[in-house]
């Protein structure tokens, strides 16, 4: 399969189609995978794809890698299908053009949740949660495939599939609190869960703003309460789920839980699932008259 | 009118985002009518139920509201047309957001009150100010989120003496 | 640092009775950046208002806040006189300790703590106020009417008297629209042509109209006042100036087809009028159907033109016009589908979209088995018009036999939320009525039916007009019909009588139906072309359903009759002319004054997800390229467009990154005002 | 140089003896978890405090997600409180609380970066005393524990520290292997808590034990650099645009995780935290690696791509440190690697430059950059 894909992008890379590949190779250890950037014909063996390749490469086509894009005209990138979703949703939202991107679809088999976790195989003790009932495996929006794509019904609604979520929502409310007061307490705010997201495309961020700052840039418990409040309400009905921020997150705080539980209730409210139409507008900005509003007096 | 106001152990602070075509009119109405109400809320005009923000609820309750009304028009009254069903939307997804987190979402109220509802303003407010009253001081925000800093005001006895 | 003011009224005893102004006043005074405070009996009064313009003056005050009654009140009263005291208007704030404090709390001790902390608010969030200036635009005073039925010709009417110049661009090649079709008018039985051409003639013969008849409006852009739009003149291969209207040609042309304006009861040539009053009395040549244009064959038509106005070689022409304001009246059709469900025929050109020569040709000619006599309202009025294709004689389709029993058949297609639209169509029960008495007074011996949901007669001297129907003859059942069947030459209507609970069956010789008005088949497009909302059936959306109804969600568009909603003729006159006071007063400064409070961007900020111009109500958002020193496209961003923005705040919250600031309440202002509040709440 | 031996199975006991004078113990200690955790979490060893001696894993090889400099340099503390009356600005002074403060479990790697700080932070090389700090490093006292486990993503070897090293700490354990400590009371303030928990020393330690126990550990590391080269290499400024920069450093995504985990990064920013007219100035860790870390009012901004910023970086831990406070800015934890959620790693930057170094006059690589 990676040599259907190796080949094509040499191909693409000759015929001066593409000017860069985006893919993974092999990291510097051997449980993790890194992003690359192939530029010559000659370097795609560097290539790989297997279920260490966890990153979600659309990251680098958001404009605020606007750096890393310079000078690539067209961009081919190797794409899982929930990172086609996302670059569906950046294309969506206008961060990016259609004609820009050159995708490569692979059919994925799931994604080892941390690389920590990478024991030589892929089984149900460290497969990503993100997953399970994923009906992207074989990916919806590819430029190139390698083998028939055959047709999934996509159709289902989105289905939480993290234990924890779960959990979460049985717990009492105050307990369900004391859960993210401990998590929360480990946060010094680095910010990576917001680096890693590819739908975090503001040029300045809300929580940079000092005019007025919205959110106290310090870790304490405020500071870091209304950042993860804000940052998972500005991915309501955006986010497609990469799991990067809790992944990314250096002390290992679940903050994509709250993306999970807003998914599920954008689907449940408003029967929206993002990063499946290049046209549709995420629900915050749309609306129906009939809308729920049971919980308004 | 002379409601005589009692004064309660714990009064709530109450933080209102109100549309300034409905709501606060229908406020303005409650006192041109002299109805009574209690005093425990204030309020932010706003040009609509579509400008407010998520954020200003957050900032709200770390400024210390026990409690946070939003009130726009009705639904198909909007003087804009549209705003209150985005307001609608972005509630109904933060209210969850808020419940997950856990914080207790009874502490957000949203009401469609016309220029003409006084009546249903007083009755919204005090009904809500009760329910308050009754859950007590905001037990997240309170405790450690309003201010971070307040025990480094005060000085410690072992560190004096 | 601020210099902030702050004037505390008593307003007699209103404010001071629950609240101790004194004190808050004495508390303002200790706030930071407040330098002045006053505490007063009527800040309202003259003396009050003097008292703070001097304030102003005197101590250079930069902001100022007035703790009184609701900014409803007298926002506007202290803005003015800070603006007299050189201060700009929107540096003043209300602090409303009135309405919202002292006649609410019955409490001294409550009101003035709360009285002190809504100031407080004020206070900080006037920090952050800036001065705003209002913007003044150039205003095109000229109006472009589109449709040239009774709305469009009355509002140009209305418009051209006092003095405005208009531009009618109507897609037919007469104006006139439905109301020409019309026989005679309910309740007054009134003559429609008769009322209507002196009107369309009175609109061409007005030096302040122009007239764009056979056109239409291709794109629109600018906001309210500066508006430009591409008219596309269709060829009429009759050159206007030229044209006598002799009517030799459309009497030679050889040729013919379903006649539209007969709704296909007829034929027409193919150079035509549609009928003999259109004004302008300019035929225009089929382009469809002309052998000479379509094969380069026959041509007598400009033979006969004995002025020589034929042109077989004109093109379409594009006119590109500024306009100031748009009042839309493109009206209403009949629902065109439901013809079917009641096994009717119906003509093929009345299918919902104009069909070509070729796809003409493939649709069944013959009516065999197909029940021709189904008309609708709008055939009947033809039948009936003395100026229709009968003279006036009502005469069915198929033979021409003079129908000895005819049923009406109300509501259908309206109030059907399966098969046809779920509202009251309205008119139709006024229309029925005075079709039975038009049948019983041509046919004296006839029997008409009327089957019917309901009656639905709310109008000046409407009830009395059913009455009068059902004592001319007409016999009102009240049901609905199941069935219409082909019984020898007669039509079989199988209905029933729900108020005795048997069922009806009439053999009838014509069948009216008294079909629901939708809006017309392309009104979703021009909607889409005009920038302005639309309900699920189409109707045009009104900017407020109570207060603003001829306005559309778009500022400098309004709109007029049918196509706004179903109505009759009066309705529809009274709304045209509101229109028309509309533009009016748009048009009655020289130059536009608008509103400083509306959104702005900060286009460096804005990472173009175009999420705003998705939610605006207004699409007061256009998408703007940013150049650099040499020109060099740089990144796109959005623009607010200051004609057009309402002021909503919409864009401002659903914009992540916070580029789009509302002025007046913004991001800062309000952050102020939140981090005052926390204090003593009692 | 004071030694003993302790019992492995006694460091419990040691926390609990602790913890009854009056101290706050900091410990390794894993957090509790949710009964069905899924597949996403990974294990999370804190430094946190603990009341007690059952609940730690000091000495279970796993190195803590964070450092243990936030308990000298706070994530975040307030400067001072403010409050506007009317013209005047008032000065609210706070007051912190330093408590007496033992930290144990400590990896060398982690107390060796205290002795960086502490140059950082108290020493005449930065010509400023920090009271937050210098008052904290007063108070605390570290006792390490060798490391025992070191991973793929450990190089403490790489930057002249060693597995088993004692620089920056107070008391050090080393395990030799036979269920007893080594205990090497390295300062003052390491005798001073070695003589609370004398009830558990016995005897002398055994010093060749020790290092034999040190060296096998050394063996398992297996991510070797040399670092020895990288300063004077730095140092040429012809160097500073390199290639290499721009080629490693492309895919860094800024999120700078790799600054907050480095238990040398220091950086702070200062802002005020505003209530309405009052407020605090409150002082919070920063990361070279945002944007506007630099970014100046007039908008330009020296380094205004990702890679400038990861450079400087590496310049920090391998020229500024060393240059400017004469002590080492990379300890060699490895916690940037693990964090990278880019798999940028600092050590193939330290295998270039190595590399480069070596070979000064190669042939420049074919660059895809200009």
């Amino acid at each position: 399969m990676i040599e259907q894909i190796r080949n094509q992008a040499r191909k693409l890379l000759e015929d001066g189609d593409v000017d860069v590949v985006i893919g993974y190779a092999e990291g510097s250890d051997p449980a993790r995978t890194t992003p690359v950037f192939i530029r010559k014909a000659e370097d795609v063996d560097k290539l790989i794809y297997d279920p260490r390749c966890i990153n979600s490469l659309p990251l680098y086509l958001n404009k605020r890698h606007e750096y890393t894009r310079k000078g690539w005209k067209k961009t081919a990138i190797i794409g899982k299908g929930c990172d086609i979703r996302a670059i569906v949703q950046l294309i969506a939202e206008n961060q990016l053009k259609r004609d820009e991107i050159y995708i490569l679809g692979v059919p994925c088999e799931g994604q080892v949740s941390h690389p920590e976790k990478w024991d030589g195989s892929l089984h149900d003790g460290n497969r990503a949660s993100k997953c399970i009932g994923c009906d992207v495996m074989t990916p919806h929006e590819t430029d190139f495939f390698p083998g028939d794509k055959p047709d999934v019904d996509r159709s289902n609604p989105y289905e939480v599939t993290s234990p924890k979520v779960a959990n979460l929502m049985e717990l009492e409310l105050d307990k369900r609190f004391a859960f993210w007061r401990t998590d929360f307490d480990r946060c010094f705010k680095c910010y990576a869960c917001r680096e890693v997201c590819p739908h975090c495309s503001c040029n300045v961020c809300i929580t940079d703003e000092t005019t007025p700052s919205w959110i106290d840039p310090a870790a304490h418990k405020k500071g870091v309460f209304s950042w993860h409040l804000t940052r998972a309400m500005h991915l309501v009905g955006r986010c497609t789920g990469c799991g990067e921020c809790t992944r990314a997150c250096p002390m290992d705080i679940q903050v994509d839980l709250f993306n999970q539980r807003m998914k599920e209730v954008v689907q449940e409210s408003y029967s929206y699932k993002p990063g499946y139409s290049l046209e549709d507008k995420h629900p915050l900005i749309t609306y129906q008259v009939d809308d729920r509003e049971d919980f308004i007096k | 009118m002379g409601k005589k106001i009692e004064i309660h152990d714990f009064e709530p602070k109450i933080m209102a985002f109100v549309c300034k075509w409905c709501t606060y009119s229908g406020a303005d109405l409650a006192g041109t009518s002299r109805m009574d109400y209690s005093p425990n809320v204030r309020m932010v005009r706003l040009p609509c139920s579509g400008r407010i923000d998520p954020q200003f609820m957050i900032k709200a309750f770390e400024q210390g509201a026990d409690g946070v009304i939003i009130s726009g028009c009705h639904p198909g009254d909007c003087h804009y047309n549209e705003g209150n069903y985005y307001a609608r939307r972005r509630n109904t997804t933060f209210r969850q957001l808020m419940d997950f987190n856990g914080i207790d979402i009874e502490r957000i109220e949203f009401s469609w009150i016309s220029a003409a509802e006084a009546i249903k303003w007083t009755e919204v407010i005090d009904a809500f100010t009760e329910k308050v009253r009754e859950l007590g001081r905001h037990p997240q925000y309170n405790d450690d989120i309003v201010d971070p800093y307040a025990q480094f005001l005060v000085q410690k006895e072992q560190e004096s003496a | 640092m601020a210099k902030i003011g702050v004037f505390v009224c008593q307003c007699g005893n209103n404010i001071a009775r629950t609240v101790d102004t004194a004190d808050v006043a004495k508390y303002s005074s200790e706030q930071d950046g407040v330098v002045h405070v006053e505490d007063y009996k009527f800040m309202c009064s003259a003396p009050g208002q003097e008292m703070f313009k001097k304030a102003i003056k005197e101590k250079g005050l930069d902001a100022c806040i007035v703790s009184a009654c609701s900014p409803k009140m007298h926002e506007a009263t202290f803005r003015n006189a800070a603006e007299a005291a050189g201060l700009n208007p929107f540096k003043v704030e209300i602090a409303n300790i009135r309405e919202h404090c002292s006649w609410v709390h019955d409490d001294k001790a409550v009101g003035t703590v709360k009285s002190k902390d809504l100031t407080k608010m004020m206070i900080e969030r006037i920090k952050f106020n800036k001065p705003l200036e209002r913007y003044v635009m150039p205003l095109t005073k000229r109006a472009l009417v589109l449709g040239g039925g009774i709305a469009g010709i009355q509002a140009a009417l209305d418009l051209a008297q006092a003095g405005v110049d208009v531009h009618i661009v109507e897609r037919e090649p007469s104006l006139g629209g439905n109301m020409a079709r019309l026989s005679e008018t309910f309740p007054t039985l009134d003559c429609s042509q008769c009322i209507m051409t002196p009107r369309m003639v009175e609109v061409q013969n007005h030096p302040l109209i122009t007239v764009h008849a056979y056109a239409e409006l291709e794109q629109l852009s600018g906001f309210i006042g500066n508006f430009r739009a591409r008219i596309r003149q269709k060829a009429k291969y009759v050159i206007d100036d030229l044209c006598t209207g002799c009517g030799e040609c459309w009497e030679k042309c050889p040729f013919s087809t379903e006649s539209e304006f007969e709704m296909g009861l007829v034929k027409r040539p193919i150079i035509y009028i549609p009928f003999p009053q259109a004004v302008p009395t300019v035929p225009v040549i089929d382009n469809t159907e002309c052998p000479k244009i379509l094969k380069d064959k026959c041509g007598l038509c400009a033979d006969v033109c004995g002025p020589d106005c034929i042109d077989f070689t004109q093109q379409d022409e594009i006119k590109e016009i500024d306009f100031g304001a748009i009042i839309v009246a493109t009206g209403f059709q009949l629902m065109p589908n439901v013809y079917r469900e009641y096994g009717g025929w119906r003509p093929p050109h009345m299918t919902p979209k104009k069909l070509t020569a070729k796809q003409r040709k493939a649709l069944p000619r013959s009516d065999a088995g197909r029940l021709v006599d189904v008309i609708n309202g709008l055939e009947f009025e033809r039948l009936a018009s003395a100026s229709g294709p009968t003279g006036g004689q009502i005469r069915r389709p198929s033979d021409g036999k003079i129908p000895e029993t005819v049923v009406f058949i109300a509501c259908v297609g309206s109030r059907d939320c399966n098969k046809g639209v779920e509202y009251c169509s309205k008119i139709c029960c006024m229309y029925t009525a005075k079709h039975t008495m038009l049948y019983q007074h041509a046919v004296h011996h006839g029997k008409s039916y009327v089957f019917y949901m309901d009656i639905r007669a709310g109008g000046k001297g409407y009830e009395e007009f059913i009455n009068r129907a059902q004592d001319e003859g007409a016999q009102y059942v009240r049901g609905r019909v199941s069935r219409l069947t082909k019984k020898g030459d007669k039509i079989l209507v199988k209905g029933a009588d729900t108020l005795t609970g048997q069922a009806v069956d009439v053999e009838a010789d014509m069948v009216v139906l008294a079909t629901a008005m939708v809006p017309q088949g392309d009104a979703e497009q021009v909607a889409q072309t005009l920038g302005i909302g639309y309900d699920k059936h189409g109707f045009f959306s009104e900017q407020h359903p109570k207060l603003m109804p001829v306005e559309s969600s778009t500022g400098g568009i309004y709109l007029a009759g049918a196509c706004q909603g179903v109505k009759d003729i009066p309705e529809t006159v009274s709304q045209a002319s509101a229109t028309a006071a509309k533009v009016l007063a748009l048009f009655s400064k020289d130059e536009m004054e608008r509103d400083p409070e509306i959104a702005i961007v900060d286009q460096e900020k804005c990472m173009n997800c175009w999420d705003c111009v998705t939610v605006c109500p207004y699409l007061a958002i256009n998408r703007v390229e940013l150049k650099d020193r040499n020109g060099n496209f740089r990144k796109w961003a959005a623009e607010v467009n200051p004609g057009l923005c309402q002021g909503c705040g919409i864009c401002n919250t659903a914009c992540r990154s916070k580029s789009i600031e509302l002025m007046g309440y913004t991001n800062e202002q309000v952050y102020a005002q939140i981090t005052a509040f926390g204090g003593d709440i009692i | 140089m004071k030694t003993a031996t302790l019992n492995k199975s006694d460091i419990g006991k040691c926390i609990d003896l602790l913890v009854q004078s009056d101290l706050r113990v900091i410990a390794p200690r894993l957090q509790p978890r949710l009964d069905d955790e899924g597949t996403d979490s990974i294990d999370v060893l804190t430094f946190t405090e603990v009341d007690s001696g059952n609940d730690h894993q000091v000495g279970e090889g796993l190195l803590p997600l964070n450092g243990v400099k936030e308990f000298l340099f706070a994530k975040h503390e307030p400067l001072f409180a403010y409050e506007k009356r009317g013209k005047k600005v008032e000065i609210i002074p706070v007051h912190h609380e330093y408590p007496q403060t033992v930290i144990i479990g400590v990896r060398p790697c982690d107390a060796a970066s205290i002795a960086s700080l502490e140059s950082v932070f108290s020493d005449a090389n930065a010509g400023f005393e920090d009271p937050f700090f210098t008052e904290r490093r007063s108070r605390t006292t570290f006792i390490t524990y060798s490391c025992t486990a070191p991973d793929a993503s450990c190089f403490c070897t790489s930057v002249d520290l060693a597995p088993d090293s004692s620089k920056g700490s107070d008391l050090h354990l080393t395990e030799l292997g036979d269920g007893r400590l080594h205990v090497e009371v390295i300062t003052e303030a390491g005798e001073a808590v070695a003589k609370k928990l004398e009830a558990l020393l016995e005897g002398e330690g055994d010093q060749a034990a020790r290092e034999k126990a040190g060296a096998s550990v050394h063996e398992k590391l297996t991510r070797l650099r040399n670092s020895a080269p990288i300063m004077d290499w730095l140092m040429d400024t012809a160097n500073f645009d390199d290639e290499m920069w721009q080629r490693l450093g492309e895919k860094c995504i800024g999120c700078g995780s790799c600054t907050f985990v480095c238990p040398t990064c220091h950086c702070f920013d200062i802002v005020d935290e505003n209530k309405g007219s009052k407020g605090y100035r409150v002082k919070f860790w920063d990361s070279c690696q945002f944007d506007h870390f630099t970014l100046h009012a007039s908008g330009h901004n020296p380094r205004d791509w990702q890679y400038k910023r990861y450079r400087n970086r590496f310049n920090c831990k391998f020229k500024i440190y060393p240059e400017k406070f004469e002590t080492q800015g990379c300890v060699g934890c490895g916690r940037c690697i693990r964090a990278c959620p880019v798999n940028l790693d600092i050590t193939e930057y330290m295998a270039e430059v190595a590399h480069k170094a070596a070979n000064p006059n190669a042939m420049k690589a074919d660059s895809d950059f200009e």
